[in-house]
């Protein structure tokens, strides 16, 4: 792809310097996203994806959290030396951002009305008259019926379905270039993920923003990404378009956890199929950080971290035997076809 | 909210009922010639009183129906009875002790609430600052230093060493002032109406003698305060609907003064009923310590010499004042959280 | 938000120094005279008051037919009736009977009411009609009726079970017909005439600072509703709660001052009576402030906002070096303080005697009846330590229940001294042997607050117990109303307890302690009413007859050297008073039986 | 959270570890009491003997390590024995308490109807007076004495408890599992025992310990007032109230007495700030909304 890239993390890395000792949450990352397309991060909790998502909202708690290097080049501006009035300007204008929880992220003592117009009136040079206007054409667009009504409505007077659309009426209010979705549809019931799924796709074209969704759920990032990185413990593991990844995944974690796509009719939210757990962020073991869970683990891997590298053009992946998983996945091929 | 706000108006004629009967039944546990010694000032009287005569006199000896009924009819008329320790009929007495009560408790309220809320806030903002640090110590220590321990120590610095802050209400020639008939009590707050008699020598006067107890009774309610505050601002802070704030391009002050400092005040609300009830009972050793003239000190001497008349009066009074602040506190609680206003 | 912080911060620190140095401005007003006092008045009616209290208050706005004459507390000069009546000037008549008083002309009341005899019949009469329960009157009973109330006077002419409350207006007229025999109106004298023989003390009860003799103004009292001088009302003005009687809060005097405002427990205001019959009083106001910390009065003393102010024995070392303070000591007060033994203890019922018996667990109801006991116990008192420590050597020790100095004491009278060999004997007899042998354990009250009580009972504890370790002996501290309680119940074991004089004469010491009937022997029991019926009775009923004061002198020297001997009580001390005042209050003297402050008397300048 | 980790969790932070020092101390202070302070009565160690009958307090010296307060009650002894009389009143009064608030909260909670209206009506009108108050006043009834001050600071202690277990015992019961017991058939007590009181006792727990300071406080005020511990009862409380009549000394010399307040004055803050902190350290630890 030859279009300019509308934001380019190099070798981000934000660590938390806590009592207990330094969390290396994000540690070295580097990813592109381009107008107009859907940027997938997927992993399992603890593994820096919203952490990554934060250190480009400049949003990440300091102390005892803090970016350490790298740079986030953003409409030819490194975000990482901005300041934080600029950032204010950036923020909720420029790029916006969705969370995973809906219940808790709205405000309880304002109307959802209110909490609108605030990005609108902080953005945009309006009166309030026509803040609250946008704010209702902003419901009627994220699909809220009766929106003159719901404009005046508090938080805990919707459900959280409606919260979530509310949230994105908010994202979009000052038509971001980039919408960091930051697991919006984790919290949601099952019909409702479609739902709002469907509503981001829609809105995705109809603004013609970049999204940057953020999720642990590969079914998410199946229906709505066009490229992908994977995330484990703090680094990007592999990183290509969606039709690759999912025809084929060359580093073993996205294997075990293609193997555990929760099919959007089964109600499976955690990624239940690789064995063990992720590892204490305080004591990463050394070597290849999947190593503990890693079937195909070697000394080489205990001792020594592989580094990112395109394999094929357009796929790049970390990993010291990506060949003993194409040994693996032409076994299970056979297996497959015995049957 | 209104049907809410009503329910709990009716139902405290209910409570007051409770709480006297609580306090007149504690008081009929002491027998009638003990009870008789109210009366009796001296071992001279003794000599010409007839006792039996006396505790007939009073009703000392009827049953408890009796005495509990002829007290409430009193009370329905108005009549709560002759205070024994105050020389004078309990529900005068109770109102001409109020305003200084009054006088003094806003005095210590009025900074509690707005310097503890505002320190709170600071110290949770600048989480973990030596500022911090400062705050969260003075607070676990005013927290622990009983107020008596503090009343004398403050009698002892500001008065003893340094002679600033004298006991008492008003000194002598103030009092001359305020009862010289020029000089007009609109409020029976000696500083409020010296200002409005423009008369700056009985403010400064009450001022100083207000200081000391002020000080003694609001540390204890500072450090509460800004304990609660700080707990609550830091646990607000970490909220969702803070990032998103931050995220809508929030300017930080606002975040903390419109999406944070609203909701952390919540559960502030919620205790300050619990202040207030805690300060009655603090006022009752200030006034006690500083020889203050309110109702604190009136009930102190009502109850040691068993003025049951007085205790009784206070106690449905301190009942009354403090289900009214309740209702205060849960409608500014309403006020500031819609889930309790809508409900 | 720091520097709204500083903003506050500054502005709080300027209102409290500005407080400060305009606080500070205060002006000492020479024509204002401060006394800061403790406690509170219980009325402002003088029939009624029976506490220092309001007696100092009435001290300065009634007066009274006589007064005591500068210190002394047995000689008197006229106030409101032009002369003191005696035997040489012959108004004493009919071998001391009848007391003639001619009433002084031209005095006013404060409200330009003039004096007139009538006045001063009518105020004898209203008090002995009012007569309070527990109130002062039976010193006006006693010595004109040798009675002890109106009730008495009642039973006496109506019949046994008939209360003063519910006299008919013909049986009330006819009570009346008594009481009028006692006091008349002649010409412009106004005559007493005592009904059961001599009564010498007469005069000192009538004497200013006995707020029950104070004339009051009979058209103005009927105004507010006190008696209405018909004699067919008794019933409606006898007894009256204290909130309903109309002189409660209400003063209409002849004397140097006027009431202008009382909060009770907090403060009095007097202003100057300009109209005043004698030279008008130096004060323009005078002001009683009651307050009760201490700290709070000193500070008051110490900055010259007070005048006076009371300051208990204890913290006289605190005022003692204080510049500008004179503090006056050793004033012989009209007061003492005893151990009073329980001669027939209540044991039903009573935590005080433990088991009740003398198994060493207890004792038994009679334990101070035996003389041996009570000996121990007296010898074992350290009365040295209790007089130099407890009361810093203001005090002098008692030899009996009379205090000095009045007749039948003197100063080198004999004394107790603590002997613990002699403790140790006269337990070892008591009982035969068996209190020494078996020991015995009781308790001792005192009401809290009193510390001086506190300290007799712990003296007594440590000494007693040191004896003999099966000796056991609590302390314990308790309200008032439960030390009076156990009191009248005679549950006591030794109560200590004082008593201050209604008027300075024996026999208002030795009929409390000593008779059988008396306030304190009373509560003693049947033990020791038999052997007072026997040995003190007769000889208090033949001292308040003898009007010659050489044979008074020895019937009381008599009863005091009985009550030393026989120990019937733990006699302690007679502490005395004491006066603190700043430098320039000038004028002021002492006298035993002037309730509190005499502004007239005073002078600032 | 078991308990072992709590404890630990305790432990590892200074400031309770500081809280749990000055507990231990107390605590050896009080069991070593009769040896640091022998008695001069050991049937009645707590009156705190007097060193003669004078009023005025007498300084540190070698015989009276902490001087004398009025009437020569000697301060180190009260000090010493008041640490046991701290801690009687304190655990006596807060375990009660709370156990008739749980027995209250639990039944208006698990019932409801009725008697929960009742029971809460009740509550509301002990809590209509504030505590210090009503303490008072039950205790000038009763009379001077440690055990009609406890008797009065349990009477008016366990409505806090009482509300806290009952919104605890709402919130469970609403919860599927009681449900699911109840339909079971299990007994009331059963369910009560098993459910409810084993998953809210952790608030209540973290209630109690806060209020061991504020109970001590409360009962020493009410020495302090005069209607507390008997006059000489080793209790801080009224050592203070020993020294109201001095604290401001003598002219020119205004600290002349600072011993008879400063130090029962500290003996007590430091009681109090150390459940303070402790009870502070376990409500942080305990509740997770204030997790990091």
């Amino acid at each position: 792809m030859s279009k300019e890239k509308l934001i380019d993390v190099k070798n981000l890395a934000t660590y938390f310097h806590t009592e207990e000792g330094t969390v290396k949450a994000v540690d070295g990352v580097s990813f592109e996203i381009y107008p107009g397309e859907t940027l997938g991060v997927v992993g399992e909790s603890g593994c820096g994806k919203s952490v990554t998502s934060l250190s480009i909202m400049r949003l990440i708690e300091s102390p005892p959290g803090k970016i350490e290097r790298g740079e986030i080049i953003f409409n030819n501006k490194d975000l990482t030396k901005s300041t934080q009035k600029d950032m204010r300007k950036i923020r909720g204008n420029d790029i916006s951002m969705i969370f995973q929880e809906p219940m808790t992220s709205l405000n309880p003592v304002y109307t959802v009305g209110d909490q609108i117009m605030e990005a609108i009136l902080i953005h945009k040079d309006v009166n309030k008259k026509q803040a609250r206007q946008e704010a209702i054409d902003m419901l009627t667009k994220v699909g809220i019926p009766l929106p003159e009504q719901r404009v005046d409505e508090y938080p805990h007077q919707l459900s959280g379905g409606m919260r979530q659309r509310v949230m994105i009426a908010m994202a979009l209010s000052c038509d971001p270039q980039l919408l960091i979705a930051d697991e919006p549809t984790t919290a949601l019931d099952v019909t409702i993920q479609a739902q709002i799924l469907e509503l981001m796709n829609g809105l995705k074209d109809q603004f013609g923003m970049a999204i940057m969704m953020i999720t642990h759920d590969l079914g998410v990032i199946a229906e709505v990404s066009d490229r992908v990185a994977v995330m484990y413990a703090g680094k990007i593991v592999e990183y290509t378009d969606v039709e690759t990844l999912y025809a084929n995944p060359k580093h073993p974690y996205t294997w075990g956890l293609m193997h555990s796509i929760p099919h959007i009719e089964k109600d499976v939210d955690r990624l239940q199929a690789i064995p063990g757990s992720v590892p204490n962020p305080l004591d990463f073991p050394q070597g290849c950080k999947y190593n503990t869970r890693c079937p195909f683990a070697t000394d080489k891997c205990r001792e020594i971290e592989p580094e990112i590298e395109e394999i094929e053009e357009g796929h790049q992946v970390a990993c010291w035997h990506v060949d003993k998983l194409e040994e693996a996945k032409a076994k299970e091929k056979k297996k497959k076809e015995k049957k | 909210m209104m049907s809410y706000i009503a329910r709990r108006l009716l139902i405290l004629p209910v409570i007051l009922f409770g709480v006297s009967l609580l306090v007149f039944s504690m008081l009929m546990l002491i027998g009638p010639y003990k009870r008789l010694s109210t009366y009796i000032k001296s071992p001279a009287e003794l000599k010409t009183a007839n006792l039996d005569t006396l505790v007939d006199k009073y009703g000392l000896n009827d049953p408890f129906y009796v005495q509990y009924s002829r007290w409430i009819k009193g009370v329905l008329q108005g009549d709560f009875g002759w205070s024994e320790t105050a020389g004078q009929p309990v529900s005068k007495a109770i109102l001409s002790r109020f305003p200084a009560t009054l006088e003094l408790a806003l005095l210590a309220l009025i900074p509690v609430i707005m310097g503890g809320i505002n320190l709170g806030v600071f110290s949770a903002v600048h989480h973990n600052d030596p500022w911090d640090h400062i705050t969260r110590v003075f607070s676990i220590v005013g927290w622990s230093i009983p107020t008596f321990v503090f009343g004398l120590v403050v009698l002892m610095i500001f008065y003893g060493v340094l002679g600033w802050f004298p006991p008492g209400r008003l000194s002598v020639w103030a009092e001359d002032i305020i009862r010289s008939g020029e000089f007009i009590q609109y409020t029976h707050l000696n500083v409020i109406d010296g200002l409005l008699n423009g008369n700056l020598r009985v403010v400064g006067d009450a001022l100083r003698h207000l200081i000391a107890p002020v000080i003694s009774i609001s540390i204890l309610w500072w450090a509460y305060i800004l304990r609660i505050t700080r707990s609550s601002m830091l646990e607000t802070l970490r909220k969702d609907y803070i990032r998103t704030a931050r995220s809508k391009g929030v300017k930080e002050k606002l975040v903390i003064k419109k999406h944070a400092r609203k909701n952390a005040l919540i559960p502030v609300v919620t205790v300050a009923g619990f202040m207030v009830l805690g300060l009655l009972g603090g006022l009752v050793i200030t006034e006690t310590i500083f020889g203050y003239q309110g109702l604190g000190k009136f009930f102190a001497s009502a109850a040691s010499q068993l003025d049951y008349a007085a205790v009784l009066g206070l106690a449905l009074y301190f009942g009354f004042l403090l289900i009214i602040i309740n209702l205060c506190v849960d409608v500014s609680y309403a006020i500031i959280d819609p889930r309790i206003r809508l409900e | 938000m720091k520097k709204k912080f500083g903003v506050l911060l500054l502005s709080f620190i300027l209102v409290f120094s500005l407080a400060s140095i305009v606080g500070a401005q205060e002006v000492k007003k020479e024509d204002t005279f401060t006394y800061v006092t403790i406690g509170n008045q219980n009325t402002l009616d003088p029939h009624f008051s029976y506490d220092t209290g309001s007696a100092e208050i009435i001290y300065n706005v009634y007066e009274n037919l006589i007064a005591y004459q500068g210190e002394t507390v047995t000689e008197f000069v006229p106030l409101l009736a032009t002369e003191v009546p005696s035997e040489d000037n012959g108004l004493i008549k009919d071998d001391g009977t009848t007391y003639v008083f001619p009433i002084r002309e031209g005095v006013e009341f404060s409200n330009g009411n003039p004096l007139t005899p009538e006045d001063v019949k009518y105020s004898i009469l209203r008090g002995m009609i009012n007569d309070r329960s527990g109130g002062p009157i039976w010193m006006l009973y006693e010595p004109l009726l040798g009675l002890g109330s109106l009730q008495g006077l009642v039973t006496e002419v109506i019949g046994e079970d008939v209360s003063p409350a519910d006299l008919s207006a013909e049986q009330s007229a006819e009570v009346f017909a008594e009481l009028e025999k006692v006091v008349e109106v002649d010409g412009n004298n106004v005559v007493f005439h005592l009904q059961e023989g001599p009564y010498p003390p007469f005069l000192n009860i009538l004497a200013q600072g006995a707020s029950w003799g104070s004339i009051i103004d009979k058209e103005w009292s009927i105004e507010q509703g006190a008696w209405d001088g018909s004699p067919e009302t008794i019933a409606d003005y006898y007894d009256p709660a204290k909130e309903n009687d109309p002189l409660y809060a209400k003063m209409m005097g002849t004397g140097p001052f006027m009431l202008t405002e009382w909060v009770n427990g907090d403060h009095v205001y007097l202003k100057r009576n300009d109209n005043y019959w004698r030279k008008p009083a130096n004060f323009k106001t005078v002001v009683f402030k009651n307050i009760d910390e201490f700290s709070t009065r000193k500070l008051l003393l110490q900055r010259g906002d007070a005048d006076m102010v009371y300051v208990p024995n204890q913290f006289l070392s605190q005022v003692e070096e204080m510049d500008g303070v004179t503090v006056t000591k050793g004033i012989p007060a009209q007061q003492n303080l005893s151990g009073i033994m329980n001669w027939e203890i209540a044991i039903k019922g009573n935590d005080s005697v433990g088991s009740g018996q003398l198994d060493g667990k207890g004792i038994p109801s009679k334990f101070f009846a035996d003389k041996d006991v009570r000996m121990g116990f007296i010898n074992a008192f350290n009365f040295k330590a209790f007089i130099e420590d407890v009361r810093l050597g203001n005090a002098y020790q008692s030899g009996g229940p009379i205090v000095r100095p009045l007749l039948g004491t003197s100063p080198d009278q004999p004394v107790y001294h603590q002997d613990l060999e002699a403790a140790e004997e006269h337990f070892k007899k008591a009982f035969g042997g068996e209190v020494w042998e078996k020991g015995f354990q009781l308790t001792l009250l005192y009401n809290t607050g009193n510390t001086a009580r506190q300290a007799a009972c712990d003296i007594l504890k440590t000494y007693v117990e040191g004896i003999n370790p099966k000796f056991k002996i609590d302390v314990r501290g308790v309200q008032w109303s439960s030390f009076l309680d156990t009191l009248l119940q005679g549950k006591f074991t030794i109560g200590f307890i004082g008593w201050l004089g209604d008027f300075p004469d024996p026999h208002n010491w030795v009929t409390p302690y000593l008779a059988s009937d008396g306030t304190f022997g009373g509560w003693k029991g049947e033990a020791y009413a038999e052997w007072a019926t026997e040995h003190t009775d007769p000889l208090i009923a033949e001292g308040i007859k003898t009007v010659n004061p050489k044979d008074r002198e020895e019937i009381y020297k008599e009863l005091q050297t009985l009550a030393l001997e026989e120990g019937t009580d733990l006699w302690m001390d007679q502490p005395t008073g004491h006066n603190v005042r700043r430098d320039w209050v000038k004028g002021w003297y002492p006298n035993a039986m002037r309730p509190g402050l005499d502004a007239y008397i005073l002078d600032k300048k | 959270m078991e308990w072992q980790e709590v404890l630990l969790k305790l432990i590892k932070n200074k400031i309770s570890l500081f809280g749990i020092g000055i507990i231990i101390f107390f605590v050896i202070i009080s069991i070593s009491a009769p040896w640091l302070a022998p008695p001069a009565d050991p049937d009645d160690p707590y009156m705190i003997p007097r060193a003669g009958w004078s009023i005025q307090p007498k300084p540190p010296s070698e015989d009276h390590i902490f001087g004398t307060s009025e009437g020569q009650y000697d301060i180190f002894y009260g000090i010493i024995w008041g640490a046991r009389t701290a801690f009687r009143v304190g655990l006596i009064v807060v375990g009660i308490s709370t156990l008739i608030g749980i027995l209250i909260g639990t039944i208006a909670g698990f019932y409801g109807g009725v008697i929960d209206e009742i029971l809460m009506r009740i509550t509301d009108v002990f809590l209509s007076m504030p505590f210090l108050v009503a303490a008072i006043v039950l205790t000038t009834i009763l009379g001077k004495g440690l055990d009609n001050v406890m008797i009065a600071l349990v009477t008016f202690g366990w409505m806090g408890t009482a509300r806290l277990m009952r919104s605890q015992v709402l919130e469970i019961k609403a919860e599927e599992f009681i449900q699911a017991a109840e339909a079971l058939g299990a007994n009331d007590i059963r369910i009560i025992m098993k459910h409810v009181i084993l998953n809210t006792i952790f608030p209540v727990v973290i209630n109690a310990s806060m209020r061991m300071g504020s109970i001590v406080i409360t009962a020493s005020s009410l020495s302090f007032l005069g209607v507390g511990a008997p006059t000489g009862y080793a209790d801080w409380g009224q050592m203070i109230s020993f020294s109201r009549n001095w604290i401001l000394g003598s002219q020119g010399n205004a600290l002349q007495f600072w011993y008879t307040v400063l130090i029962p004055g500290l003996a007590i803050t430091f009681f109090c700030l150390s459940w303070n902190l402790v009870g502070d350290a376990f409500r942080d630890i305990l509740d997770p909304k204030l997790q990091n």
